[in-house]
């Protein structure tokens, strides 16, 4: 974990109420993709966890959505600002597991995270397919991203605007793509269904109200078959162990 | 500058603490920094058995503070003391602070006496104050008798000293304080988390899966201070300050209103450097105002 | 969107309104903007003497909050029935909050009986809270049988409706609460301020004259949220909320808790212009959440 | 009184700890010098009052003394930024009485508004002696401003390291100029030696810790002769009224 002071290089809107936000510092204890930061918003107590999307030597891209006060904050926050980050948080996605032919799940905000994954798939010789969910097609956001990696990409909206029509489990079905794992992040009911529908292990990525983030509170537990976890530290769990109630 | 201090006839490097709840055990925080650093660790309050704790949300923010309800997950004294402990113990080689909690008087009376077997613990802190769990916590701190009667039953199996941190949700904190002292306390620590809420307006109902929780931070600060105050003016034993505090000023603040030695709770949470920072920032402020050794403003302000 | 709301039978044309201490007797705000705006007006602490209050320094300031010991300065009831009033209801055309204060029944009864003869008086607001004041104002609301005497007595002689303003420095506050709706009261106010201090680090002593004063701002509103909550839950008397309230969203987070109307103190301080932002910012907040009539969300988190 | 947000135009370090912020706005609220701005600093829940030292149709000159953190975050305030004022609070100096050659006492940061009451008596036709009290040198500000008016001006430190060595008094005796009132703000000391030295009647300005500066809490009341009144809004007080406990 890093904490430090990080200057916005690029603050951009990317739809209606999903904003981009890149900054430039030391990304040095990033070490997989599906790790977050946690940003300090001036007037709010508590910082706000934010998933990396994409990071290299010197840059981290997030991609954030408006949902409340603090996030309402940070779209004021301009190009040349600094900004006060924990980053490398999380234990991130695994992307050693034996598999060719993972699946890559997103919807809405769950997305951001796995862009930076799928090219570490890509790296690793795996041939990820992605799908990201929408509702509709003006929510859309990170598919050219995604498009340019070289990979196979599905879109849904649950109103049929763009791409397939309904969820993920449309746009499987309609193109009857092969896959023998996967990875995914978004709304909880979307994970509870993957979780229970697939047929292949993956890794699920959890959210949950925190304290800190980085294991100090335990603010943020859940229970696994293998016991309590913190949602902060153990962000991403393998689809053997999770426990839905 | 001289910013040693004592609590309970144990010497400390320096006043801070982290508080209990916001440092786990230790773990968490060792890469940060060389917790060495610190006066002491008090580490997250024990039970006898497992607990897992309350369902999330079990956190929520407020303006200059947060609320949490995390109902005392900890891994049941066993863990702590066969694992925890000894694992704490290498990275951390001053005494520690136990706090201990219970739901029953029995219960209480069993962990902390084992906890007090424990070589590295300094001090036992009776934490009759946590406001996440029903029967037990903070319905002992609430009631003089109760305080005094678990502190009484604590002091006759403790093989260390016993320091009762107390709840700030009373109509009148010295009389708990006093009732404490008189049943045998060696210190007090005030404040634990003040009972608070919110609700998430999206869904018409409270944030937390608990309802209420416990209000630490920032806001707390005056209303910790009153209390030290207060008690400091009454009793006799030394006190650990506790709630709000999170710079150096802050400390000294808590110190001449009559605490001995400060915790420093929620600032670990949104800076995890907090506590390092803020004693290292102790001199430079002490120097400003003019104070040589720390020790000299204990109460100076009563 | 409908913004109406009612006080023990008195309809509001909105739920806002400057609570007592923080707005005089209205004049110092009317050149700010038309105060008929207001949903009504809690006017200053009145007591049967005119006072001066505490020795200065009377405010001290703290984070996401300050300290007032003002100690209840007021020209006597007298004073404030012959001229405030008539001066006030030139300039404001609705019911008015009076806020009553004592240091004996007595004084209680007799000033409450007086102001409950004014025309423009709506509501007498039994302040059993004021942390100020030595023998008196916090001392009969601490205890539930004090706060019942004092209500039944005033109720007794009062011509308007009963609203107890409780002190939240109480280990339950529901305990004085049901006291005083068993005896008579029409409503509740809560919370006033808690009790805090602070000090000054150069001299070493209190910053405040008076050693201790009142906590009020956006720190409280967590801890005046829950005292709501638990509140309503028991009674079935209407509540008006107060503490740290300074957005139309945290009108709508206390009315979701049980408050039939809000109360604003410090916000009108530190922005004179806060209670007329909040009212005029009601519809939009109230747009976003999907609430048509105000009156819909009252208690619905309960 | 006046609450906008207010443009800084030059922000400038006088002395060691006192600076000199210039802010652009209405300034029509303003009827009289000695009348005090408030002004909120970001992360401090109460406003800091700041009495006004010059003003004309858009801009209002303040000078202060960092004391405290608020006045050292002020600091950090840069050119450019908008801040929060309530404008035009407080009673004022009362230029029309009945004198002609008036001394203009004032100690540290309670020179700044005697720097537009000046000009105003200058303007009425009076006569003012200008005495200007510091410790030492180095602290001394405002100097040159109060020459160019053409008034005499004499300054005193305490440490005798310019001007006349000693306080106000001694500034009076060794210049021998004659008066027939004064107007006087500064140290509490200073005002209460000259409510009780000086023969002559004068108004004096008050501070205390205020809540709100605009009358509304009652936080800052003293005693006066003719009753209890607020500092903020009787923030200047004949002599005759005056009540030293
Ligand atoms: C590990 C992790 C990664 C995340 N990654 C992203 C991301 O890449 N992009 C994105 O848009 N969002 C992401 N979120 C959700 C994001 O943290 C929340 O949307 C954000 O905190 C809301 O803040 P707010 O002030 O706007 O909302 P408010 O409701 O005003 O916030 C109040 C409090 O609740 C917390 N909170 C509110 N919603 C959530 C939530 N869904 N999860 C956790 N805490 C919440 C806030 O952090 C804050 O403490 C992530 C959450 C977690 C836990
Ligand atoms: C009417 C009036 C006019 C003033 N004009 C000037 C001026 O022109 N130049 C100048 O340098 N100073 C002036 N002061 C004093 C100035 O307000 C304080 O120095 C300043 O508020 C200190 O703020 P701080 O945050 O640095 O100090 P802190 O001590 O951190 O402040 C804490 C709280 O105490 C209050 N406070 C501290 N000292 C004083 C004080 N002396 N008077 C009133 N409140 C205080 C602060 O406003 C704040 O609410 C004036 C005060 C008043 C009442
Ligand atoms: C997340 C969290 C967990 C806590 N857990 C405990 C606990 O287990 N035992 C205890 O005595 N106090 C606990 N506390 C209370 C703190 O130790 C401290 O008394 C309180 O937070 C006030 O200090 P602060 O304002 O500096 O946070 C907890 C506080 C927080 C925020
Ligand atoms: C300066 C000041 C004076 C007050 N005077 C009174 C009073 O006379 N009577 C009373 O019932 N409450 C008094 N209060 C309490 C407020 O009415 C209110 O209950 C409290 O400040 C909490 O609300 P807030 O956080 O919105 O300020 C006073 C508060 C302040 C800040
Ligand atoms: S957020 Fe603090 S332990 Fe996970
Ligand atoms: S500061 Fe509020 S009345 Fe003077």
């Amino acid at each position: 974990m890093t904490k430090g002071l990080y200057l916005i290089i690029r603050h951009e809107r990317l739809t209606d109420n999903v904003y981009r936000l890149v900054v430039e510092g030391d990304t040095s204890s990033i070490l997989r993709s599906g790790q977050f930061v946690n940003i300090e918003i001036e007037r709010f107590y508590l910082r706000r966890p934010i998933s990396i999307s994409d990071y290299d030597g010197n840059t981290i891209s997030l991609i954030y959505k408006v949902v409340g006060e603090g996030t309402e904050a940070l779209t004021h926050y301009k190009e040349g600002r600094e900004i006060d980050l924990l980053v490398g948080l999380g234990n991130g996605f695994d992307t050693d597991t034996v598999c060719h032919k993972p699946l890559v799940i997103g919807g809405g905000v769950g997305i951001p995270p796995l862009l930076k994954l799928t090219k570490e798939l890509i790296t690793k010789d795996k041939q990820p397919t992605v799908i990201i969910c929408f509702n509709t097609k003006d929510e859309i956001f990170l598919y050219n991203e995604f498009k340019s990696l070289g990979v196979d990409v599905l879109v849904t909206t649950v109103d049929g605007s763009y791409g397939v029509k309904g969820f993920y489990s449309d746009a499987i079905k309609e193109s009857g793509i092969k896959y023998d794992y996967y990875y995914t992040c978004g709304p909880l009911a979307m994970l509870k269904d993957i979780h229970s529908t697939l047929s292949v292990q993956g890794q699920i990525s959890f959210e949950e109200r925190m304290g800190c983030g980085f294991g100090g509170c335990m603010g943020c537990s859940h229970k696994t078959k293998s016991g309590y976890k913190r949602v902060c530290t153990d962000t991403i769990i393998n689809s053997d162990e999770v426990l839905f109630d | 500058m001289n910013i040693k201090t004592e609590l309970c006839g144990l010497p400390l490097d320096n006043p801070i603490i982290p508080a209990s709840g916001t440092f786990g055990f230790g773990q968490e925080y060792k890469d940060f920094y060389d917790l060495n650093i610190l006066g002491s660790i008090s580490i997250k309050g024990t039970t006898r058995e497992a607990r897992f704790g309350n369902p999330t949300p079990r956190i929520a923010e407020c303006k200059a503070g947060m609320l949490n309800a995390v109902g005392l997950q900890n891994p049941g004294v066993k863990a702590v003391v066969d694992i925890e402990l000894p694992e704490l113990k290498k990275i951390y080689l001053k005494p520690i602070v136990a706090n201990v909690c219970g739901f029953s008087l029995d219960e209480y009376v069993e962990v902390a006496q084992l906890m007090s077997e424990v070589e590295n613990v300094g001090w036992i802190e009776l934490n009759v104050s946590c406001p996440n769990v029903k029967h037990g916590g903070m319905s002992f701190g609430t009631d003089a008798c109760c305080a005094a009667e678990v502190t009484s039953a604590v002091k006759a199996v403790s093989k260390k000293p016993v320091i009762v941190k107390l709840s700030p949700n009373v109509t009148d904190i010295t009389e708990i304080a006093l009732a404490c002292q008189e049943a045998g306390a060696d210190g007090l620590c005030l404040i634990n988390t003040l009972l608070g809420m919110r609700l998430d307006l999206k869904n018409r109902k409270p944030l937390l899966a608990n309802v209420t929780g416990g209000f630490s931070g920032d806001a707390v600060f005056p209303i910790a201070l009153r209390m030290i105050y207060q008690t400091a003016k009454v009793c006799k034993i030394p006190i650990i300050g506790c709630g709000g505090v999170s710079t150096a000023r802050d400390v000294i603040e808590m110190m001449m209103a009559g605490a001995s030695a400060v915790q420093v709770g929620s600032a670990n949470l949104i800076n995890p450097f907090a506590s390092k920072e803020i004693i290292e920032a102790m001199p430079k402020e002490m120097k400003k105002l003019g104070i040589q050794n720390l020790t000299d403003i204990i109460g100076v302000a009563l």
